[in-house]
């Protein structure tokens, strides 16, 4: 926005042409030790209860992907995508949006999800195989999770777009993995933000990882973020187990972009300590010691260590979060152990707005041959 | 989302006078956009030049660079972005400057703008139409003449509209911009040019009916899109010989009426699906099958299908070969005793 | 381009063993590529891991990177570059890692793999291959039981096949890598674990032709991949009611093979053709039309399609909802009297 | 190629990172007078019968441009996409392949394919509307000319990587519009070809127009060369009216790429004079008064000018070089005019290697209604 409040739609600045840092940003480094001089990019450290806040999200976000992670062992849901290690990444960029902002997360930032406060039932819907996407989009602002990657990212751009065209100070988040940046979805959703300057953030979780195939194998760049300047938006090659480092310059990316400044791309260098998904042998393409060495600087022991030196985490505290993750997972485990009411009927309810007859036809063939089965209770319609 | 400005009355009617279709779709994108400011236009060379084929001429003079504007050269990113504006309550209308230029977006057309209300459960819908110049007959070099239209009307999820008028024309993209249903509007290159008298607005019939344009009792032409002219000047000649063929424009690709055309096929007992496109796997397939499966016994031949050749779209001094024409379609009514 | 190995010998036939259609596609790969090294394997995680559903497991060790590596996640560079490698004289057999996820590549696919050797005057072919696990059953999450072999079917310059058990997905892999034609390869997923006793390498019948996979007298089903199997336990099933039913593979399904459908259909004079695709536009319906057409006057009713409904492919749960079972297909054979 | 003449499939460079020169590079100023400084980014100026190769190719190039726009104009072709004014990207791009090196043009860049000896007939049977293509690709090593935006240049990054395998030395160069850096195709061959370290050069005419819509409705970034070290590759900004430049700099991409250096972007910074085919109506989107700035910029007159002060440029061979460039407008006249004989049973001929008894029962039928219209000898097939 301008001074005077209003937005602008023809905010002229000279097209950003530096290149990002070669060293990731951070603000903390592994040992939980704040970062001073170049490596922070001149952001700075956010506040110790900004901290806390982001600490207390990433503990509950891990006990919930733990526990899902769980659950698919068991059976309870098709599939599961982890983000077990991305969660500085994840809540990091999810939490520096409004209420009023908008999200669309790919099928791995259930935790993204989560943090923004749709419930995991809904949330999980889609990989129980109960329907293709369960929370209201519009009441959470938050797209359904895409699986055709980076296709999402452009629906953000259309999204931010349209509010600027409303002049709607609202932002459009969008993550996309280091494996998702090869499509041509991606370089399109880049180009179409910079060109109409729209307020759209872009996050690349940069896991390392596009299923078996690693970063070598997916681009010769220096770093995912040197691909900014391409479209004349600034990028940040960012420390993505450093959930404070992500989350001060994400914030810094929403803002600008809120104020007419335009998108922004945002890599996050993490790693994706679990499988792919549970149905995924990651042994056959990755040494364990690799794992290992990304465990050992995990985001959340890092922050912990921080707020620990700091004295900002209590014990009284640690113990109320525990609490608040455990209740989360117990609840989890109770809604996704009970079997979600279905009705096959309703597969025909939603593909048009407006009816069609032959749809209607075949709605009855099938209530007919449930009928039939004794599955079913015939359709009063 | 800020308030936005919902005109309910449509402009009052003129007189008639001559347009073309080009003229109706111009007319019907100004009037949509008159009266309802969440209808934003964009796409390649939409803007100053009006678009290759000037379908959106004017109206960027008229409606400023807010409401209709130039994308970058990228179909998946304007289908993309569509579906994004469409989330958050606009009601874009985007060209593709060719059926085969559309095929960069089918990503976006199949998994995204045709699942979004079922996978939603109707939370989000994508009032959204993707306007296609269509199929050939204008000497277009290679690529500018596919007929795409299989491809949509096959995926559920999609509304797949082809006028072949300019009243049509008119109508249904208005139709289709008020529906909450995205819709691929297909507009037949060829009869850009042709005219009609018309007093703007014009309503003609919902976009989901097929309408019998000429009547006849021996034989049914279901045709749509470009091949309506052609059917109607088949129907014309035939009716020296003492043929009398009804024609059915189809208007609606999906769904399709299974009404309107059972009717007229059940009172001709024989009818023939007349396309541009390819015959194998192409829309007539569709409706030869279903026309079949619901009238079978009402039939004494088989459905005949006079289409394009199996073969890739030819160079412009050979197309004439691959699309149907009167002389075609009558020869192959008078070779219809197949297999006997 | 420098001189390449092919060597002339397929390996010695080994006695019958076990062997599921996801070995004896693996199995076809490594023979191809030690038969021919200008056979090149690539697409996403086929290296290291095998492929997602193991289809290349041992071949990156086996043959080496410069043979067959994983490339950058992106299926309109996979095809695109592949276009390229085989105009040099390579013979590239590409995964697109579900339906869902070759539509990236759809523009290369329709605009350039199927055009190349028509716009030449056949002065430069396009010998690859491109391989897509195939339809649904598999209890996948959203985007991964598309039935896409309608849009590679319609398109003039593709051939299009689809085996249904491990001898057929051997053979016909081993003729696709062996075409100047460029072949989509779909792999029916629910039936990579089925397993067949074979002597490798097995030669069956030719891709362009469609079998006789069970004789009957009273109903031909027409299937293809996944429904092969469904249609035969349909087959067995209504044996015991007294019903005997012909059941024809469809192997091929561009081209079609008219001569062996026909003479079935001919005998038993009613057909059902039988896919998981959504019915409306899907492949069904070229067999409906083309089925009639040239047995009209042999047919004893319409022809039958059983197919999923017209709705984007259901989530896992439902999915059972939408696929052909045995059941339905006797429901349907039995009310199989319409509209007389 | 290593030193000892064998390519290695595994060179392992730093990945470039840097930006290119945001003024364009160039060895010859408009003025016709040889730059010196950093504006040359170190090339040098080719010697001068090199420049005198590329005069004479531009000027018999023109000549033919111009032709060809008269002949559509008196509908002898469907259409002809005219590159007047881009003769320096065009030519001083393919003059530095080899014969065995291939090209990947676009509608474009038919004076490309005539530098490469192509008749002017064969290149123009498509857009007089006789067949798709009309040249033998492999024999000129030119593929067709790509209409759908973009997507030519994976096949060259295919046909490179193949040679590659195969230890074959040869070069792809493909060229794109402005417009077409938009395209996903575009994102994913830079990425492919970066990946894999094909020996392709991707030149970018940047004629400052897709159609009617300006450049700065297509990116952002300061430069389309900007792009390159998105994908770890070397970019050049260069004037692309200067074929001294863009010959030099073109050329030592091609070797880089021969010797297993990897990929390079080149954008040449241009402008079209024509309307984009014979249909457009330039009118509307941009004034006459740009088009006269740009044509006090063209590229032939200034290596003109510089060649007449070199003394190089004899009457004689000024005289010779319009013989050569008159003569082969006259003949092309002359292909033009006469009716190419076209069978249209062919139509049926090329679709599959593998013939189809369907096909062959449709062009029965149409030898049929030819025969019945007695404009075809019934088909001895
Ligand atoms: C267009 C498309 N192609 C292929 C796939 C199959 N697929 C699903 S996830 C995946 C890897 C994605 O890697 P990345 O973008 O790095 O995200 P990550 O899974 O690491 O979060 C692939 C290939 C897909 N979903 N969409
Ligand atoms: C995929 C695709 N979309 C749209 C078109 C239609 N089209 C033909 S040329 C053109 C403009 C291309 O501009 P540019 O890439 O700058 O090349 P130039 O014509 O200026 O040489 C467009 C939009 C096309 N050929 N292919
Ligand atoms: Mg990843
Ligand atoms: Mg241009």
């Amino acid at each position: 926005m301008s001074h005077d409040g209003t937005m602008s739609l023809n905010v002229e600045h000279a097209p950003t042409r530096t290149l990002p840092s070669e060293k990731p940003l951070r603000l903390l480094d592994n040992a939980g030790h704040a970062v001073t001089g170049h490596t922070t990019g001149g952001f700075s450290l956010p506040d110790t209860e900004t901290l806390l806040g982001l600490y207390r999200k990433m503990v509950v976000a891990r006990r919930f992907d733990v526990q899902v992670t769980a659950l698919t062992k068991q059976g309870r849901l098709a599939t599961y995508p982890s983000a077990y290690g991305q969660e500085a990444c994840e809540i990091g960029a999810v939490a520096s949006l409004d209420r009023a902002d908008w999200l669309f997360p790919t099928y791995r930032d259930s935790i993204a999800l989560l943090t923004r406060g749709i419930a995991p039932a809904d949330i999980l819907q889609s990989f129980r195989g109960d329907w293709h996407n369960g929370y209201d989009q519009h009441e959470f602002r938050a797209a359904a999770q895409a699986t055709p990657l980076a296709t999402q990212a452009l629906h953000a751009v259309g999204l931010a777009h349209a509010a600027r065209l409303r002049r709607d100070p609202i932002v459009a988040l969008t993550f996309l993995g280091d494996g998702a940046t090869s499509e041509g979805d991606a370089h399109e959703a880049f180009n179409f933000a910079a060109v109409w300057q729209t307020p759209t953030v872009f996050i690349v979780q940069n896991n390392q990882f596009a299923i078996s195939v690693p970063l070598e194998k997916q681009t010769r760049a220096a770093t995912l973020a040197d691909k900014a300047v391409g479209y004349g938006m600034p990028g940040f090659h960012v420390d993505g187990n450093d959930v404070a480092a992500m989350y001060a310059i994400t914030h810094a990316a929403v803002e600008r972009a809120r104020a007419g400044g335009g998108p922004t791309l945002i890599e996050g260098v993490t790693y994706r300590i679990e499988p792919h998904t549970n149905s995924d042998d990651p042994s056959r393409y990755r040494a364990a010691r690799d794992v290992e060495h990304w465990k050992r600087r995990d985001p959340i022991e890092r922050l912990e260590k921080y707020l620990v030196s700091e004295g900002a985490l209590t014990e009284t505290l640690r113990a109320e979060i525990t609490d608040e993750a455990e209740g989360l997972a117990a609840a989890t485990r109770e809604v996704m152990t009970a079997e979600a009411e279905l009705d096959p009927l309703e597969l025909f309810d939603h593909v048009y707005a407006r009816p069609r007859a032959a749809l209607a036809a075949q709605r009855a063939a099938l209530a007919a041959e449930l009928a039939a089965a004794g599955t079913h209770q015939e359709d009063a319609r | 989302m800020t308030a936005t400005v919902t005109k309910d009355a449509r402009p009052e009617a003129s007189a008639p006078t001559q347009l073309t279709m080009a003229g109706a779709l111009n007319a019907a994108l100004r009037d949509a956009m008159d009266a309802d400011d969440r209808v934003i236009v964009y796409g390649e060379d939409v803007g100053p030049l009006g678009g290759v084929f000037r379908i959106t001429d004017g109206l960027q003079a008229e409606f400023g660079e807010e409401r209709i504007w130039d994308s970058p050269l990228a179909e998946s990113g304007i289908i993309g972005t569509a579906i994004g504006m469409a989330m958050y309550g606009m009601r874009p209308v985007v060209e593709m400057q060719f059926d085969a230029f559309s095929y960069p977006a089918f990503e976006q057309m199949v998994s995204h703008v045709a699942k979004m209300r079922n996978r939603t459960k109707g939370r989000v819908t994508l009032p959204m139409v993707v306007r296609i110049p269509c199929a050939g007959a204008i000497g277009g070099v290679e690529h500018h003449s596919d007929s795409s239209e299989s491809y949509w009307a096959s995926t559920p999820g999609l509304t797949v509209v082809m006028p072949s008028n300019p009243a049509d024309a008119y109508s249904m993209l208005r139709e289709a911009i008020d529906s909450d249903d995205p819709v691929v509007f297909m507009e037949p290159k060829s009869r850009y040019w042709s005219k009609a008298p018309i007093a703007l607005p014009v309503t003609t019939a919902p976009m989901d009916r097929a309408e019998v344009v000429r009547t006849g009792d021996d034989v049914t032409l279901l045709a749509y899109g470009p091949t309506v002219r052609t059917a109607l000047e088949a129907a014309d000649a035939a009716e020296h010989e003492g043929l009398s063929i009804e024609v059915v424009d189809l208007r609606t690709l999906s769904p399709f009426d299974d009404e309107t055309v059972g009717a007229s096929v059940r009172k001709t007992s024989r009818a023939a699906v007349i396309h541009e496109a390819a015959q194998f796997g192409g829309y007539g397939a569709e409706v030869a099958a279903r026309v079949t499966e619901r009238n079978f016994h009402h039939l004494a031949a088989p459905v005949l299908r006079i289409a394009g050749f199996d073969i890739p779209y030819p160079s412009p001094k050979l197309e004439e070969h691959q699309l149907p024409t009167p002389d075609r379609i009558l020869a192959a009514l008078d070779t219809w005793e197949w297999d006997a």
